[in-house]
């Protein structure tokens, strides 16, 4: 039971890259890619908790209080706000292959070949 | 491992399967949503209140509105 | 590669992966037994040393300082991307006459326009209050900004995307955005020229606990304040453009 | 010094920054110069932290000196090869800039914007001391790259090309962020030689191992090596020319910098029983690469994207050189890097060139019509030739001391195997080069893969600074096989970047690191192995251009893999993405079943 989340996260990942490879729509990849980073927030965050700790904020709370480790929470807070801007990158490239394909399946668009 | 981060985490693993498995662009930006509500519960569990506010910020705004615009521009634009 | 064949030798790597994956977690310390010193060691003296009582937003905005400014100018990158990929053929109208065509979605129920219209400042002061109170309790630049978006982006929901428009002028964004990026950079630059080190916090740590705690982080946390909101509102607008206005002709 | 180590990220960033801040304000004619000027400065300061990189000053950001041994804040360490790198991607990043001074007349702005973010993400990423700072600098480079591959928004190919690199560069950074997390689980740590010093004792367990693996994928996503390659040459052959030029001249290489630094900073003490393994994989995969990257591009007819196979097979044989794991061979690889970024950029943006002037860029369809160019023609031929490996002519010193550390290792039947690649590669580009400037060969060749047509950039540029430009970086790739004393001062700090124990005392504990002796200004003799294989890739090369532009079919046994080979590279972002999970699977099961035992 103490590695359940450690597993969630491994499950999410594999489940993104699942969503990618069987995708017919490039939103739904871009979603789907959103669902594998979010692996690694739950990955980071369950590494970083511990038990009977609080949040590391010592508003009102006295400083040597057992607290979570706060690195991870760090990484994670940035990461997710500027993921939105990465995903939103692919939308617009997905945006403008539609005009040009008429299709968003990534498995009719015919760019190239070999 | 408290019953509350059990729950949480069971329906953040559920939600996100479901997500990858919504086919259809418009009812998987909802299901999006939901998932980002998930994660906001999850990291609150986990004792992590900013990485809490900023997932629920992102989930609740700038997905949707990135999300929708993007399929509307790809269905309006589209004979379909 | 057909894509049957394809799915079939995903599944079998995807399992491999995925076999990989729980070999390596269930060799981490169990759930809630992390004894990792660094996390430790910033609780223990982020607050006396910064005054700031959210050892996160101390992290972000000083220990780890420069991560950040990373992260920024990834969102930074990605929003001149957005703008790039969704630019419209040189000879398409200009933003005026189109706006003037993108006249017809006004918003109509009278109900709709004055609950907007009261949300909007609402939302608006409690993004403000989120980036302020960063340095002390749960919140920052990154959340605040984002919120502070999504409330101009109420004026949309609300009033249509005229009003929308004029309150949020792309000149006005792109520069908002391009000085908050290069807030956090000079920032960092004046202390080095100084001579301390590269994102130096050259102010003094302030008193504990209120809202000139934190010294120089409170710059960067505004900077970044004003560059997350001017990006989130550039996203949206581009995509906003590019979604109310389908009269602009498709690219031969 | 240390002080110049920030300012290699801080000033591109600031001018890119600036330049969408001010933008509304500036006069029109002044928004040429300030990028140009912003990256001649970041290239000087480079250049002057490598000058100064023999002591490897240490800068700790925010003035977070570490603390009862636990680093607390981030560290940039200007050690020579990190400097050198970043040194080279600025040298490479001016000539862009130069190059494309009125060539991107469709957004200017938001292009020389783009390319000071990516300016700046390649110094930060190669001079980064912390795991997570380089997953930062990673995605920094990585978004400014999508957006640039997909800047012509009115074709389909660079937009998918863009999709592509952009889908499968972000499943990369995942998966370094998913090993750091481990690493950090495991270590408490993120600074690299602190997680150097913990895992120093650590027995080899599946966690470092998979952490190890899921780190190096990103990497080798980002080096463009086999099976991860696949994204390249489609961005490659979409992406501006000046812009391709930092792709095929720093960013492949700096995937490689990262996989050496990460091994040798922290994984190498728990591996150290079992190098011989991680030295087997990395060999096969590596020269996997170079012969897949060279038949690939002499089965390409257009120029960029047969560019961009030669670069594929180069970063195998760079690879090869790093798997080697010993300092003369990563000295090679230091040299090679310099060498075939100096001359894969002045190829490329020959290559601008031809498409600005011709309005293609389809080696049967300009077949000739390079006479018209006889300066640019010689500038080609002179790129093409030195990355062959004649002795002492351009790449000739990464390939000679590559080929000893092998010999001396015991693997004699890896110098042929590189020859091989290295020639093929250069013959397709020779005999590209041969029937576009000189009209040699027929003018339809069945074998070469048709290609959709490239619409040129709308700006007209200005002619002779593209070639002058060409021409320094030709200039500069031919002679860095005979610079004197750069092979002692390679090899010096190759054995430097291998030292563990001195960059952890020299990081964590500031003592320090002996300075490079002072290196005597003499170009070695190349050993007579090396000049023999060089000779022998010359005669290789001039024997397959040869046959290439003979027309005469490839026997019909060498049919089906061919077709096999041209079906993968299918341009399908789900392909791509279950060749990285196989790649990531093997690799990881081949690792944990050998490094784990025993």
């Amino acid at each position: 039971m103490s590695y359940l989340p450690y597993i969630v996260a491994a499950w999410l990942f594999v489940v993104g890259l699942y969503g990618i490879v069987t995708s017919r729509n490039l939103i739904h990849l871009a979603v789907c890619l959103t669902v594998t980073q979010s692996s690694t927030y739950v990955l980071l965050l369950a590494i970083g908790y511990k038990h009977r700790a609080t949040a590391p904020i010592f508003y009102g709370v006295p400083v040597g209080s057992r607290a979570v480790d706060p690195v991870v929470q760090a990484l994670t807070l940035t990461d997710v706000v500027v993921s939105v801007t990465v995903v939103a990158l692919i939308l617009a490239l997905t945006v403008d292959i539609h005009r040009d394909a008429k299709t968003v399946d990534p498995d009719e668009i015919e760019a190239f070949r070999g | 491992m408290i019953p509350l981060q059990l729950a949480a985490l069971l329906m953040v693993g559920l939600a996100g399967t479901t997500v990858v498995l919504m086919r259809d662009p418009l009812r998987m930006t909802i299901l999006n949503a939901v998932y980002a509500l998930t994660l906001t519960i999850l990291f609150l569990v986990f004792q992590a209140p900013d990485v809490a506010l900023s997932m629920l910020v992102v989930g609740g705004i700038a997905y949707p509105i990135v999300l929708l615009a993007a399929i509307a521009r790809v269905r309006s634009g589209g004979d379909e | 590669m057909n894509r049957r064949a394809r799915i079939a030798v995903f599944a079998v790597a995807a399992a491999g992966l995925a076999a990989l994956l729980v070999a390596s977690v269930v060799d981490l310390p169990a759930f809630g037994h992390y004894q990792g010193a660094y996390g430790n060691q910033l609780n223990r003296e982020a607050v006396a040393e910064r005054h700031t009582t959210n050892v996160v937003t101390a992290t972000v905005f000083d220990y780890r300082g420069f991560d950040t400014l990373g992260e920024e100018f990834i969102l930074f990158a990605a929003v001149v991307g957005v703008t790039l990929l969704l630019r419209r053929h040189k000879d398409s109208e200009d933003h005026q006459e189109v706006l003037r065509k993108a006249d017809d979605d006004r918003v109509r129920s009278d109900a709709i326009r004055i609950v907007g219209l009261l949300a909007m400042p609402a939302l608006f002061l409690l993004g403000l209050w989120l980036v302020a109170f960063g340095l002390v309790t749960p919140g920052g630049g990154f959340q605040g900004g984002v919120l502070l978006a999504g409330s101009l982006f109420v004026v949309f929901l609300a009033a249509g995307f005229r009003p929308y428009a004029h309150l949020t002028p792309a000149h006005w964004a792109d520069s908002a955005e391009g000085s908050g990026a290069a807030a956090f950079t000079l920032l960092g630059l004046g202390p080095l020229l100084a001579g301390a080190a590269y994102l130096h916090n050259f102010l003094g740590s302030g008193v504990r606990g209120t809202l000139e705690s934190g010294g120089s982080m409170t710059l960067l946390n505004w900077a970044t304040a004003v560059e997350v909101t001017a990006a989130m509102v550039l996203l949206f607008s581009e995509f906003l453009e590019s979604y109310v206005l389908p009269s602009v002709r498709p690219l031969q | 010094m240390s002080w110049l180590l920030p300012l290699t990220v801080a000033l591109p960033f600031t001018g890119a920054a600036l330049g969408v801040a001010l933008d509304h304000w500036l006069p029109e004619w002044v928004k040429q110069f300030p990028a140009l000027v912003f990256s001649v400065a970041t290239t000087v300061c480079a250049v002057l932290a490598l000058a100064h990189s023999g002591s490897a000053p240490v800068h700790w950001f925010g003035g977070w000196q570490p603390k009862h041994g636990i680093a607390i804040g981030i560290a940039f360490v200007g050690e020579p090869l990190g400097a050198g790198m970043a040194a080279l991607a600025g040298v490479l990043a001016t000539a862009a800039l130069l190059f494309s001074w009125h060539y991107m007349e469709e957004a200017p702005r938001l292009y020389r914007v783009l390319m000071l973010v990516f300016l700046g993400g390649m110094c930060g990423f190669a001079l980064s001391g912390d795991l997570f700072n380089m997953f930062v600098f990673f995605e920094v480079m990585g978004v400014a790259a999508y957006a640039l591959a997909g800047y012509h928004i009115e074709q389909l190919g660079p937009l998918q090309g863009a999709l592509n690199f952009a889908i499968t560069n972000s499943i990369g950074a995942y998966m370094i962020l998913f090993g750091t997390a481990l690493v950090y689980g495991e270590t408490g740590a993120l600074n690299l030689a602190q997680i150097g010093k913990t895992l120093a004792g650590h027995p080899p367990d599946a966690l470092l191992v998979v952490a190890f693996t899921l780190i190096l994928v990103g990497f080798l996503v980002k080096a463009a090596v086999v099976p991860f390659h696949l994204w390249l040459a489609d961005a490659h052959a979409v992406a501006p020319a000046p812009v391709c030029v930092l792709y095929s001249g720093a960013m492949v290489e700096l995937g490689l910098l990262g996989i050496a630094r990460v091994y040798w900073t922290a994984f190498e003490a728990p591996f150290a029983m079992h190098a011989p393994d991680v030295r087997n994989v990395l060999l096969v995969v590596g020269i996997a690469t170079a012969l897949l990257g060279a038949v690939m591009a002499f089965l390409q007819r257009h120029l960029k994207r047969l560019l961009a196979y030669s670069t594929i097979s180069h970063a195998g044989v760079m690879l090869a050189g790093v798997a080697l794991l010993d300092h003369a061979s990563l000295a090679g690889v230091a040299n090679l890097v310099l060498s075939h970024g100096l001359l894969k950029g002045a190829l490329f943006l020959a290559a601008g060139v031809l498409l600005r002037e011709f309005h293609s860029i389809d080696e049967l369809r300009l077949h000739g019509r390079g006479r018209e160019l006889p300066l640019l023609g010689v500038l080609f031929g002179l790129a093409a030739f030195g990355l062959v490996g004649f002795p002492y002519v351009g790449t000739f010193l990464g390939h000679a001391l590559i080929d000893d550390g092998g010999i001396e290792l015991g693997h004699s039947w890896l110098p042929p195997l590189l020859m091989v690649a290295s020639a093929v590669s250069a013959a397709a580009i020779l005999r590209a080069g041969a029937r576009i400037f000189l009209g040699w060969g027929p003018k339809h060749d069945p074998l070469l893969a048709p290609e959709p047509e490239e619409k040129p950039p709308e700006g007209r540029g200005s002619g002779p600074l593209m070639v002058v430009t060409v021409a320094a970086l030709v200039t500069a790739g031919l002679v860095a096989s005979v610079v004197p004393g750069l092979q002692d001062g390679t090899e010096h700090a190759a054995a430097h970047f291998m030292d563990r124990q001195a960059y952890v005392s020299h990081v964590l504990e500031g003592k320090p690191v002996d300075v490079l002796p002072d290196v005597p200004a003499v170009v070695h003799r190349a050993t007579d192995a090396s000049i023999a294989y060089g000779l022998g890739a010359a005669a290789l090369t001039v024997l397959v251009t040869l046959f290439g532009l003979s027309g005469r079919r490839i026997p019909n046994v060498f049919e089906p893999p061919i077709n096999v080979l041209k079906a993968a590279h299918s341009g399908i972002v789900g392909d791509y993405v279950m060749w990285l999970t196989v790649g990531t699977a093997v690799l990881g099961g081949v690792w944990i079943l050998t490094l784990t035992r025993g």
